[in-house]
């Protein structure tokens, strides 16, 4: 690292000879050593899944939640110092609150990424404050259909498309994920945190760019995911935390919603399980490989 | 040819005229609407054994033309609580735009109940969310902060559901901030004409507790139908909801029955008799 | 490596991605005395450990009533305490006046959450050096809630925190599967019990350095009991339910706490 | 209905202010100005006794000629350290402009509460009330349109009574009647509690006959007078009845009562 001692990597907004800003690559480490949290978009939703490491015994057990809720039908996780994590959630709301008040429908959810990724930006210009130290994920599922604008009285006048490009289809699930930087992508399927190489590689397994899957198979890989991901620090307890959004005549009716317990414990289930399968085929593997020796 | 910009899309002032700007107010101090202009007429409510009936109208009325007739009066929130809006339709809007935000506000603090498995939870009380009576306190504060600042909602509100006891809960208030609770409501026109009828079945606390939800519909609706005969910005398609612990129902496409006109030979000057 | 450029101020990440200024924090609130809270189906409890300066000063107060409804104990500097603890009455108060009801323990204490955040990612501002347990109840019942410097809030069953807390936590850790059906004389005698573990040996409880605090709330009548602190004579009553295993010698007197303390800690 | 009619004169009875608008005004003033004041009716009153004060008002509120409510409370515990009230020591009564009186009771109760946080105690009643007085006349050029009076017990125990005007001015007396029916009950009590006008009979001629020596009324007295007042209120003004409610502060704490009145 050419960085220490250098004096470069002391504040924010400076760039190193080589062009980096070393507080913001500072904050994607602070992001690194918390729990894994992922996405997946799938054809008829977004589900958003989370690791909370369980830090001591006295916690309350499903009393803190981590996935906020941003408007209705939007969710946002977050991995890395968690009150950096709320802090977002709250500008989040706040920004959604805005854009209502301003265009009397809800927010998409590539708007909202691209407020916040500017939001998250803004904090890597200037020295007097310090970049985030979390990567947020969020999952939101625009309105297809023709939503009454709030308030709205009567029921507007009824020929004409009313500005609508008939076949365009509008709205649908969306998956973005936003870094310290500022930088964020859409996803299929995205992953953040300590076990997110383990958790990316699950991900692509999935056949999320072709035809996609359903929203219920989403939940039970999410599980799954989250659970294969935590596998190398087997030690600490980890609790299982998943919301998931569908459209307005999916399962959540277009609001961002936690899955229920009974479907998210059967998940947790089925994904021990294929985690006991997968670790007896290693054992059968390591022993063809002795009996080849 | 006049090229100065400010000629620039306006129609000429050599073929129609100068511009007449004097109802512009470029002097004086920044001023802000304090008259109704779209309203809505009464809006009734009466407490029952388990809960609360409320009924208005459909009608907007913009002065004496009768604009709107399909505008939806009774408003609800969070499934708990009813809000029934008299008086101007525009700042209805902005109120329910705004209650609209703030039950968004409420879905953000997910409270896990005291214990998943042993007591269901009725929606009208859902731990933490902001029932009828919060509600009723958070729009007295908001109407008379408003009223402070000379820039008034021209609304009267009637608030029904249940408060903090699960009891029947029902409140008004006004553009002025001025609030009060009763075992039956009415706004407007609503108040010379219903009240008198709604007393007769819940003048006191312990008549409303003994009325069925069915004597409370009746009465509702023989209300809306005298305020039709007598309301001259009234309608004769209304909303009713019916709000209790299990939540609120609510109609908001009624037609009113069981008309009669017939009392209307008597009044002189109607139709053709001149007695 | 070089932990000395990078804890000067909160703004800094270390290379490996730490606000050392925020764990600082953290160690101030080691610094003050112990303090114990625990939650139930019905009640929560805070009972806290008070020092003096010195044999003839008075006991440094540890237990706060915010509202009739939520109440405080305090670990750290007393003056952010203050500061923290006063915008808490606002709220409470403020909230009170616009819904009429018990403000939900949950949203205040996000509220200093987020206040105390701020403090740890813009130049020239510190982070809070006190942490709180935040004890109340609201329509869903009691909480306890545990406040960080770094603006991390908790809901517990029941924590603790401040100097040699960790004793008192592995009692609680012990004990946890009985907190739940406890009764509220019950909550007190486990606080205590807890207090006793994180006591250096020779000193123990006593009606001057021992404060309860106690609020309940009854699920049927949805009324609250409000929060109520003890202290002084009011204790003995509930020191006497563990008196029972004191150690022989009988009662020394209360021997002076001999860490110095750097800035007007809560002692 | 008397809200929205455009006809001032329907505005309902002008017995405490005249609230017609003007119609000369001079030209480019608007007709229709949004009037912020509006008239509640009701009425108050508060008697001081030797260890105790009695605050009582009617429950009616009403506008213009329409009841809104049969149970509207004008007299408020305030000061105490729960929702319920039960350790408060002071009382105030609100009447005249109802949204006011709420504003202005809710402000009071929450520096009476700062105040016992603060300093651990319960605010005196003199203190309060020369902070009501400092709060009304914070408001002086747009006020609440309330007469207020405040009940408690003083320093040695004795019954205390302030009234207000809406700006602020008060004073200390031994009884007031405010709202409404104010004018019918003041003169009743000035009678019936300082004995104004009460002879003792063949006491001397003209100048020489004396009057009735004052003295501090029981409790039983002052219930009984405060029944009587609003009776004969509830008689003569439409703007009175339903419900009193009274408030008996004594040093053991604060005894509330409902009895019923007329309703016609």
């Amino acid at each position: 690292m050419t960085s220490i001692g250098t004096g470069y990597d002391l504040s924010n907004s400076i760039f190193s000879p080589d062009g980096r800003n070393f507080q913001v690559e500072y904050a994607v480490k602070a992001v690194e050593n918390g729990g894994t949290s992922i996405g997946i978009r799938c054809k008829d939703g977004v589900v958003l899944a989370v690791e909370k490491i369980v830090t001591s015994k006295l916690l309350k057990p499903g009393a803190n939640k981590r996935i906020a809720t941003v408007d209705r039908h939007l969710g946002v996780v977050y991995s890395g110092m968690l009150p950096d994590g709320r802090h977002f959630v709250d500008r989040a709301r706040d920004e959604a609150r805005s854009w209502r008040d301003n265009f009397k429908t809800p927010i998409t959810t590539s708007d909202l990424a691209s407020r916040m990724g500017n939001y998250l930006q803004a904090h890597t210009l200037y020295q007097s404050v310090r970049p985030f130290g979390i990567t947020a994920i969020v999952g939101g599922f625009d309105a297809q259909e023709e939503l009454p604008v709030d308030g709205q009285v009567g029921s507007g006048p009824s020929c004409g498309a009313g500005g609508k490009n008939p076949d365009k289809k509008y709205g649908g699930p969306f998956l973005y994920m936003i870094e310290p930087s500022g930088l964020y992508w859409g996803y299929y399927g995205a992953a953040t945190g300590k076990g997110r190489q383990a958790a990316k590689a699950e991900l692509e397994k999935l056949d999320l760019t072709g035809e996609g899957i359903t929203l219920e198979e989403a939940v039970k890989e999410a599980a799954r995911i989250i659970y294969v991901a935590h596998d190398d620090s087997k030690d600490k307890e980890f609790e299982l935390e998943m919301s998931w959004i569908s459209g307005r005549d999916g399962p959540t009716k277009g609001l961002h919603q936690e899955v229920p317990k009974a479907l998210r414990e059967e998940a947790e289930r089925l994904a021990k399980k294929s985690l006991d399968d997968s670790d007896d085929e290693e054992e059968e593997k390591k022993e063809g490989d002795k009996m080849e020796e | 040819m006049d090229h100065r910009p400010q000629a620039w899309g306006r129609p000429r002032d050599d073929v129609y005229g100068a511009y007449d700007a004097s109802y512009l107010n470029n002097s004086g101090p920044r001023t802000v609407t304090q008259s109704p202009v779209v309203t809505g007429t009464s809006v009734i409510a009466i407490k029952y054994k388990d809960g609360v009936v409320m009924a208005a109208d459909n009608l907007a009325s913009y002065g004496s033309l009768a604009r709107f007739t399909d505008v939806k009066r009774l408003r609800t929130f969070l499934d708990t609580t009813v809000i029934g809006f008299g008086g101007d339709v525009s700042d209805m809007q902005f109120l329910d735009r705004h209650l609209k935000e703030l039950a968004t506000d409420e879905s953000y603090e997910v409270e896990p109940t005291l214990d998943d498995e042993d007591d269901e939870e009725s929606s009208s009380s859902k731990p933490g969310h902001l029932n009828a009576a919060n509600l009723f306190k958070y729009l007295q504060k908001l109407m008379y902060q408003r009223r402070n600042s000379f820039d008034p909602l021209w609304n009267q509100i009637l608030v029904a559901g249940l408060d903090s006891d699960s009891k029947p809960f029902l409140a008004s208030v006004d553009l002025r901030g001025t609030s009060f609770t009763s075992p039956s409501l009415a706004t407007g026109f609503g108040a010379a004409l219903a009240q008198p009828i709604m007393r007769k079945y819940a003048g006191t606390e312990e008549d409303a507790a003994k009325l069925t939800r069915e004597q409370a519909v009746e009465v509702v609706k023989e209300c809306m139908k005298v305020l039709f005969y007598r309301d001259a910005r009234s309608l004769d398609r209304y909303s009713i909801a019916v709000v209790n612990k299990d939540g609120i129902e609510l109609k908001e496409d009624e037609q009113l029955e069981k008309q009669s006109w017939a009392f209307a030979e008597r009044i002189k000057g109607y139709g053709t008799q001149t007695v | 490596m070089f932990r000395n450029n990078y804890d000067n101020d909160s703004v800094t990440f270390s290379p490996q991605g730490r606000i050392f200024q925020v764990e600082y924090a953290a160690e101030a609130v080691k610094q003050g005395s112990v303090v114990v809270g625990i939650a139930s189906k019905t009640h929560a409890v805070l009972v806290a450990i008070k020092r003096n300066a010195e044999e003839l000063s008075s006991y440094q107060k540890k237990l706060f009533p915010i509202d009739e409804h939520v109440g405080i104990a305090i670990a750290g500097l007393t003056s952010d305490a203050r500061v923290l603890s006063n915008f808490m009455k606002q709220q409470c108060l403020g909230h009170r006046l616009t819904y009429s009801r018990n403000m939900p323990i949950r949203s205040l204490v996000d509220m200093i959450g987020s206040k105390a955040q701020i403090n740890t990612q813009h130049y020239g501002k510190r982070p809070y050096g006190v942490g709180l347990l935040v004890a109340g109840v609201d329509d869903s019942g009691p909480h306890l809630f545990e406040f960080q410097p770094s603006g991390m809030t908790e809901e517990m069953i029941a924590f603790a925190i401040g100097a040699r807390s960790q004793m008192a936590r592995t009692y609680l850790e012990r004990n946890l599967d009985k907190f739940k059906t406890s009764t509220r004389e019950e909550l007190i005698e486990h606080g205590l019990r807890a207090l006793k573990e994180s006591l250096v040996q020779d000193r123990e409880l006593t009606v001057e350095n021992t404060s309860v605090g106690v609020v309940g709330y009854v699920k049927e009548t949805k009324k609250t009991e409000p929060f109520q602190v003890f202290d002084g004579h009011e204790v003995q009553r509930y020191l006497e339910l563990v008196a029972d295993d004191k150690k022989e010698g009988g009662p020394q007197a209360a021997t002076v706490e001999d860490e110095s303390t750097a800035m007007d800690v809560d002692a | 209905m008397a809200m929205f009619s455009q006809n001032p004169l329907l505005n309902g009875p002008n017995y405490s202010f005249s609230e017609a608008p003007k119609f000369n005004a001079p030209e480019g003033a608007r007709q229709h100005r949004f009037d912020p004041y509006t008239d509640n009716g009701g009425s108050t009153l508060a008697i001081a006794g030797a260890d105790f004060t009695i605050m009582a008002g009617d429950t009616r509120l009403t506008s213009g000629y329409s009841i809104n409510s049969r149970f509207h409370p004008k007299v408020f515990k305030i000061g105490g350290t729960t929702s319920d009230q039960s350790d408060a020591t002071l009382v105030l009564s609100v009447v005249g402009f109802a949204a006011d009186g709420e504003a202005l009771k809710e402000r009071l109760d929450a520096i009476c509460k700062m105040y016992r946080y603060r300093h651990g105690k319960p605010m005196s009643v003199k203190a309060c009330a020369q902070r009501l007085s400092t709060i009304l006349y914070q408001k002086r050029f747009f006020p609440y349109y309330a007469y207020a009076i405040l009940g408690g017990l003083d320093e040695e125990g004795k019954g205390a009574v302030y009234s207000y005007d809406p700006v602020g001015s008060y004073e200390r007396e031994q009884c007031r009647a405010g709202g409404a029916a104010a004018s019918l009950i003041m003169p009743f009590l000035d009678n019936q509690v300082n004995f104004k006008n009460q002879f003792i009979p063949g006491s001397g001629e003209g100048h020489a006959l004396q009057e009735r020596e004052r003295r501090p009324l029981t409790r039983q007295e002052v219930e009984t007078l405060v029944k009587d007042a609003f009776d004969g209120a509830v008689e003569r003004h439409i703007e009175v009845g339903d419900g009193l409610q009274m408030m008996i502060i004594t040093k053991e704490g604060i005894e509330e009562v409902i009895l019923p009145l007329k309703r016609d």
